[in-house]
């Protein structure tokens, strides 16, 4: 009992004084080339979603920002720290509106708690195609109470809803809470890092994965740039 | 002559008395209270349905607990309508309209009405039974499977039904149990036809000469025939369609499908060789559902008329010729499914052919009907009630079976409106009036008539308020098996749909007073003497409910044709057709 | 047979003579008149339903079979995957012995119908018969089976293409209905072993007509295979 | 209660013609220069179909009616002429009925199914998955890219499975949610399903045609009418098939020139 005690105390400082000399890692995301043009999405069979955008919108297997910058790109620490059992206890939150997916890529942690929200007048389908983990098929009428979900192996799983051919989304269930999500600009962060050697990952579902190694040594903010080559169609 | 006495003794314990009983007549019971249990199953299901249909966000609840994803808060999502579909669709086409005239009936009169002791393969007998049994119970395992009952609709079109659990929720192990089911479903049903021909054919009493076997005797042998050759289609095809699910081959499933985004490993498969294959089965499925409903409308009306129908041997050879052409027409079920457009026009012609001996048996009922002695009954009001519903679920028929006309009307509500009352409803009055007709027998207990007169009034005037106007919603485009109508010319029919619903609410639980009457009656109703319709066939001259061996070890002489009703000159105005009587024949002049 | 019909009541009058009884064309007052009393067409022996019942069932299995030839004909018209399999030479070996099964079964029942009526052939010499079909019988389902180790061995699976598909589920199907076969004959073997044999000729004529079926279907089978697998 | 009966099974027959005769829910008006001979088809069929209802229903009541409840001391009656004359009459009405709706019908069919391609056509390819229509349109070039089926990705809206990167026939191809077509002017709809089986129905156009994954199959028309309609799946194909369907707009030339030019363009 002591000692359990005395370890918990010498955790609980190592949690701290780590995130003390805590570190950060930032950067952008960007791409070179021409990619593909997105196409506008004909929601013209479901008139309840159609209505909701007064100009279409297009499909976002690829969404630039200004000068090059690339979004929907997941950044995250690959290894050097694992963070396994640490499950944060909220539950993270995938909505359908509009016939799309809010927000397009969903990361979580392994065994995080997912909830799935139909806002739309419509039923939804969602059909994770899940290759690791279990996959299922589930559809939710409006006014269905919140699918309630978890995965519990690392994996990226690309999501469709089987009534709305164009809906596609991913989860990125994740082993770490180090995760960022590149948004308008293409920038990233990844705060409190403890001292260490990390493998940092970018991943686009189309333009695949480049890692990069970085060590942190204190307190401190690095810099990791990723530039992914597009695909012109 | 009788092989089936040799083979069993009366029988002693609980067990072998009532479970594994030989006895053709228990059978008979048990396939009567499998279809009574399936029926009530699928009439639920459908109240599900048409629920949904007309208040699709209106929770039922406690649904959640029969299907947590199918039903989540107790509403009803669109694959678990679709299930709700299928499994209604499958219920009542092969475990109550195949059962409960065919084998039912069947089981318990034909050996009784040849004059026989028992079916001649009493062990195939049983098998039969308890096969049909598991078949049940595995369709049914298909509601606690965590993906849930298929969705691909009682004729499980290929490839949707064949893919596997890509193509859709249901379509993992619940069509694995589809499909299993009704493959020993047929196995079942082959051995039922086999010993009702066998039966038919060998054990008919001295005297029974074919011409002089009841309408209902000749009506659940030429189903049988029927029966024999369809499922042994219909089995093969089931093989093939889950080698195609669980062993990769590709019967059914053509190369190059993408499903779920993911690109299916099949080559080459056809997937209307499966609808031909079904179909094959699938159209003289529909006769088996309603032959033996006119065999026991017929038998019941001649009693109730008091005289025979105008020709006994026209009856017969229309319902052969029925049976025969049944096997000439299954495509008219794919006019549109992408076949050589010309063997529509060559598939068309039977199909408008049968028109011929249906409209020969209407005008044979009616023109009976005339000057007769008409009692009205329970029986012989759901007696008249089929013969109003087969001509109106026959008309409708000869839309369907023009390609051209078929182009507009194919998969809309007039479909569905059309077999459920040509094969479902007609086939169902043909149960009901057997049911009342015949339970005395059955149980030695008589039915409650003005109870069976109630149910007669609802259910007759419910079901034409539901299914007429299923026709209307079909001539103005309504599309069926949707779960709900998003599209923008079926959302101005919703009144019609409600309507549809409050009646199929009613008319549901109009069912319910007959089950009381069957259950009231079974136990405390008053005892039946022998022939309290003063009928004439053998089944009236024994006791009811009858001894084990059906005869009391007597085997009976038949001396008369079956309907021998109002006969100048006889002391009664029936004469039984073991009944020795002899009446100088007026010569005809 | 094995059972005494007891006496029907007697008829206490002879039919008056006239013509046709029961329905005269269309009905009408004729369609009431009795039957008279004569009895008709029912023998006093009717056949026993086994003779009837397996001709009953080979109509079911033939229409099995022939709805999946039209199956492997549709098949092959719908895809381009068809590509022809080289036929195990070991099913020619089959046949033969199938075929020998058969004369060996014929001799088995002219044996026991001698030995039923008594005319000095022993039950052995019947049960030799038996035995020798049932062996032939065994010998043909094992070679089946050695049949589907070579397809196997040459890469050959259930669902590698629609000709190997369709052999496996033929070859399956027609071994399950000899195995069935083989049942029917240890079912005869059974009732000719009792002390007092309660063996029946229609159970052995029908057992031996299922088993000659057996044989022509595979015939017909192999015939199917040798043409379009 | 024969009576009762009788009455009741008159009341429903004559209620049920009541929303045919006085077309209620009736088709809607034909937009095919096909469709008449398909209306006039089901007119007839109608009109025979009715009459025979309504006199099977009728008749059943009468003889209800009248002899219902009858006792032992009424005489039996015999229907006059018997089965026999019923036979005739079940052979020549309805045999006749037969031939005739058979020929008339044979000439309604072969005009969807046997009309010859014109030279002018429209060709237009359809593709049913679950659960939605794309159809795509063959762009300047006149020619359809090829279709493989491991390239189809609906995420990034490749609905067709298109290799721009290799196939130079597939770049122009235009692709749409809906179905714009010129009016008067026959269209060759080609029709292929990505995944389970489909059907193409629109009720103005009366055209119905199942999609059979594995076998394309062609069907063509010409639309009359300018205006928006729908198509809807009506081969149950999985969870979304109440929600399957597209807009079909019949367009003038020049509006369907623009409308081609914008998809172009996007």
């Amino acid at each position: 009992m002591r000692t359990k005690n005395i370890l918990l105390t010498l955790l609980t400082l190592l949690v701290c004084s780590s995130l003390m000399f805590a570190g950060t890692i930032s950067g952008k995301v960007t791409y070179t080339g021409t990619p593909a043009k997105q196409k506008p999405i004909d929601m013209g069979k479901e008139p309840s979603c159609a209505k909701q955008h007064a100009t279409p919108v297009t499909n976002e297997t690829v969404v630039t920002g200004p000068s090059n910058s690339l979004e929907n790109v997941v950044v995250y620490v690959s290894s050097g720290a694992s963070d396994d059992g640490q499950v944060p206890s909220q539950a993270v939150t995938y909505e359908q509106k509009g016939c799309q997916y809010l927000p397009h890529i969903l990361p979580m942690h392994v065994n995080q708690e997912l909830k799935i929200v139909n806002a739309d007048q419509t039923s939804h389908n969602i059909h994770p195609l899940a290759k690791v983990n279990r996959e299922w098929n589930k559809s939710q009428p409006p006014g269905t109470p919140p699918i309630s979900e978890k995965y519990d192996k690392p994996e990226f799983i690309s999501v469709k809803c089987n009534v709305h051919p164009w809906m596609h989304g991913y989860f990125a269930v994740l082993n770490t809470n180090h995760y960022d999500v590149s948004k308008g600009g293409g920038d990233f962060k990844l705060p409190n890092l403890p001292p260490g050697k990390y493998t940092i990952t970018a991943w686009h579902e189309d333009y695949g994965t480049q890692t990069a190694d970085i060590t942190i040594t204190g307190t401190e903010t690095k810099e990791q740039n990723f530039t992914f080559k597009a695909k012109a169609y | 002559m009788s092989e089936a006495a040799a083979q069993h003794g009366p029988p002693q314990s609980f067990i072998w008395k009532y479970v594994f009983s030989l006895d053709h007549k228990i059978i008979g019971l048990q396939y009567y209270a499998l279809a009574l249990v399936a029926v009530f199953i699928g009439m639920f299901l459908s109240w599900l349905m048409r629920f949904h249909l007309v208040w699709p966000n209106a929770a039922i609840p406690g649904l959640q607990l029969l299907s947590k994803n199918g039903a989540p808060d107790g509403l009803i999502t669109p694959e678990y309508y679709l299930s709700l579909l299928t499994m209604h669709g499958t219920l009542m086409v092969f475990f109550v309209l195949t059962n409960a005239p065919f084998a039912a009936f069947g089981n318990y009169f034909l050996p009784i009405q040849i004059g026989a002791e028992d079916m001649a393969f009493p062990r195939f007998n049983m098998m039969s039974f308890w096969t049909t049994f598991v078949a049940f119970v595995v369709l049914l395992a298909a509601f606690v499977v965590p993906d849930g009952p298929p969705i691909s609709g009682w004729t499980a079109y290929a490839p949707l039904s064949a893919i596997g659990k890509d193509a859709g929720p249901g379509l993992g192990m619940g069509q694995n149990l589809w499909g299993i089911s009704i493959a020993i479903f047929c196995i079942a049903s082959l051995l039922g036809s086999l010993n009702f021909i066998a039966t038919t054919l060998d054990l008919r009493a001295k005297g029974m000469t074919l011409m002089r076997m009841p309408i209902s005797t000749w009506a659940w042998f030429i189903t049988s025939c029927i029966a024999l050759l369809a499922f042994a289609v219909l089995l093969p095809a089931c093989l093939l369609l889950i080698l195609d699910r669980v062993a990769g081959t590709s019967f059914f499933i053509p190369a190059g499908l993408v499903v779920s985004d993911r690109l299916q490993p099949h080559s080459g498969g056809s997937p209307l060789l499966w609808q031909h294959l079904f179909w094959f089965f699938g159209h003289p499925e529909v006769y088996i559902a309603i032959l033996p409903a006119m065999g026991i409308v017929s038998h019941i009306l001649i009693n109730s008329m008091r005289k025979p129908l105008l020709s006994h041997k026209v009856v017969i050879g229309s319902m052969m010729a029925i049976g025969f052409l049944s096997y000439m027409v299954w495509g008219h079920h794919m006019f549109l499914s992408g076949m050589n457009p010309f063997s529509a026009l060559v598939f068309s012609f039977p199909t408008l052919m049968i028109t011929i001996p249906a409209t020969i048996l209407a005008l044979i009922w009616l023109g009976s009907l005339y000057g007769s002695r008409l009692q009205i009954t329970a029986a012989s009001l759901f007696a008249l009630g089929f013969i109003s519903m087969f001509v109106s679920g026959g008309v409708s028929g000869f839309f369907l079976a023009q390609p051209a006309i078929d182009i507009y009307l194919h998969a809309t509500y007039f479909v569905v409106g059309h077999f459920h009352l040509v094969m479902g409803v007609a086939a169902i009055f043909g149960i009901f009036a057997g049911t009342y007709f015949w339970m005395p027998k059955m149980t030695g207990r008589m039915m409650n008539e003005t109870l069976g007169k109630i149910h007669f009034w609802l259910t007759f005037v419910g079901t034409y308020c539901i299914f007429m106007p299923f026709h209307y919603l079909g001539l103005a485009g309504n599309v069926r098996r949707y779960s709900s109508f998003v599209d923008d010319f079926m959302a101005p029919l919703m009144p019609v749909h409600k309507f549809i619903t409050i009646a199929a609410l009613c008319t549901g639980a109009a069912q319910l007073i007959f089950l009381y009457n069957l259950v009231h009656s079974r136990f405390w109703g008053p005892v039946a003497p022998e022939n309290p319709w003063n009928a004439t066939s053998l089944e009236w001259t024994i006791p009811s409910p009858p001894p084990w061996n059906n005869f009391g070890g007597i085997h009976p002489v038949v001396y008369h044709d079956p309907y021998q009703y109002s006969v100048e000159g006889a002391k009664e105005d029936f004469i039984m057709q073991n009944s020795p009587e002899q009446v100088e024949t007026p010569i005809p002049s | 047979m094995a059972t005494t019909v007891p006496q029907p009541p007697a008829i206490n009058a002879q039919p008056p003579s006239r013509p046709f009884p029961g329905m005269h064309g269309g009905g009408g007052s004729a369609g009431l008149i009795p039957g008279a009393g004569e009895l008709r067409a029912v023998a006093e022996r009717s056949p026993e339903p086994a003779r009837t019942g397996i001709w009953v069932a080979l109509a079911a299995i033939a229409m099995s079979f022939a709805a999946l030839t039209s199956a492997l004909i549709v098949r092959q018209g719908s895809g381009n995957d068809w590509q022809h399999i080289l036929i195990p030479r070991i099913l020619y070996l089959n046949s033969a012995i199938l075929v020998l099964s058969s004369l060996t079964l014929e001799f088995a029942r002219k044996t026991i119908a001698s030995y039923i009526r008594g005319e000095g052939v022993s039950r052995s010499q019947a049960m030799q018969w038996l035995g020798a079909t049932l062996a032939l019988g065994c010998a043909f389902v094992a070679g089946q089976y050695l049949a589907w180790l070579q397809l196997r061995s040459e890469g050959l699976y259930l669902a590698t293409n629609p000709n190997s598909s369709f052999f496996y589920v033929l070859t399956a199907v027609h071994a399950v209905h000899v195995l069935g076969g083989l049942g029917g004959l240890l079912r005869v073997i059974y009732l000719l072993r009792t002390p007092v044999p309660i063996l029946r000729k229609s159970t052995m004529d029908s057992t031996s007509y299922y088993w000659h079926f057996m044989g022509m279907l595979w015939m017909y089978l192999l015939f199917v295979v040798w043409l379009k697998l | 209660m024969g009576k009762l009966f009788a009455v009741t099974v008159a009341i429903i027959a004559i209620l049920s013609a009541v929303p045919i005769v006085m077309n209620y829910w009736g088709p809607p008006v034909d937009i095919s220069t096909h469709g008449a001979a398909i209306d006039e088809q089901m007119h007839q069929t109608m009109w025979e179909a009715g009459i025979a209802f309504l006199a099977a229903q009728l008749v059943l009541a009468l003889f209800v009616w009248q002899f219902a409840g009858r006792g032992k001391n009424d005489k039996l009656k015999s229907f006059p002429g018997g089965a026999k004359y019923l036979v005739i009459a079940a052979f020549l009405f309805v045999g006749t009925e037969i031939l005739a709706l058979g020929i008339i019908g044979q000439k309604a069919w072969a005009s969807v199914y046997f009309a010859p391609l014109e030279k002018d056509s429209l060709t237009i390819q359809t593709q049913a998955g679950q659960f939605a229509f794309y159809f795509r349109y063959p762009g300047a070039d006149g020619k359809f890219g090829t279709l493989h089926p491991d390239k189809i990705n609906e995420g990034n809206q490749n609905f067709f499975g298109l290799d721009p990167e290799h196939d130079v026939d597939s770049r122009d191809d235009i692709i749409a949610g809906e179905l714009a077509v010129p009016v008067n002017r026959q269209i060759n709809l080609m029709m292929h399903s990505k995944d389970v089986g489909h059907s193409f129905y629109v009720r103005e156009l009366r055209i119905q045609q199942d999609f059979v994954p594995g076998l394309d199959l062609g069907v063509h028309f010409t639309a009359t009418k300018t205006g928006q309609y729908e198509i809807v799946c009506t081969q149950l194909c999985g969870l979304g098939h109440y929600n399957m369907k597209a807009y079909l707009s019949v367009l003038s030339q020049e509006d369907f020139d623009k409308w081609l030019k914008d998809k172009a363009a996007q």
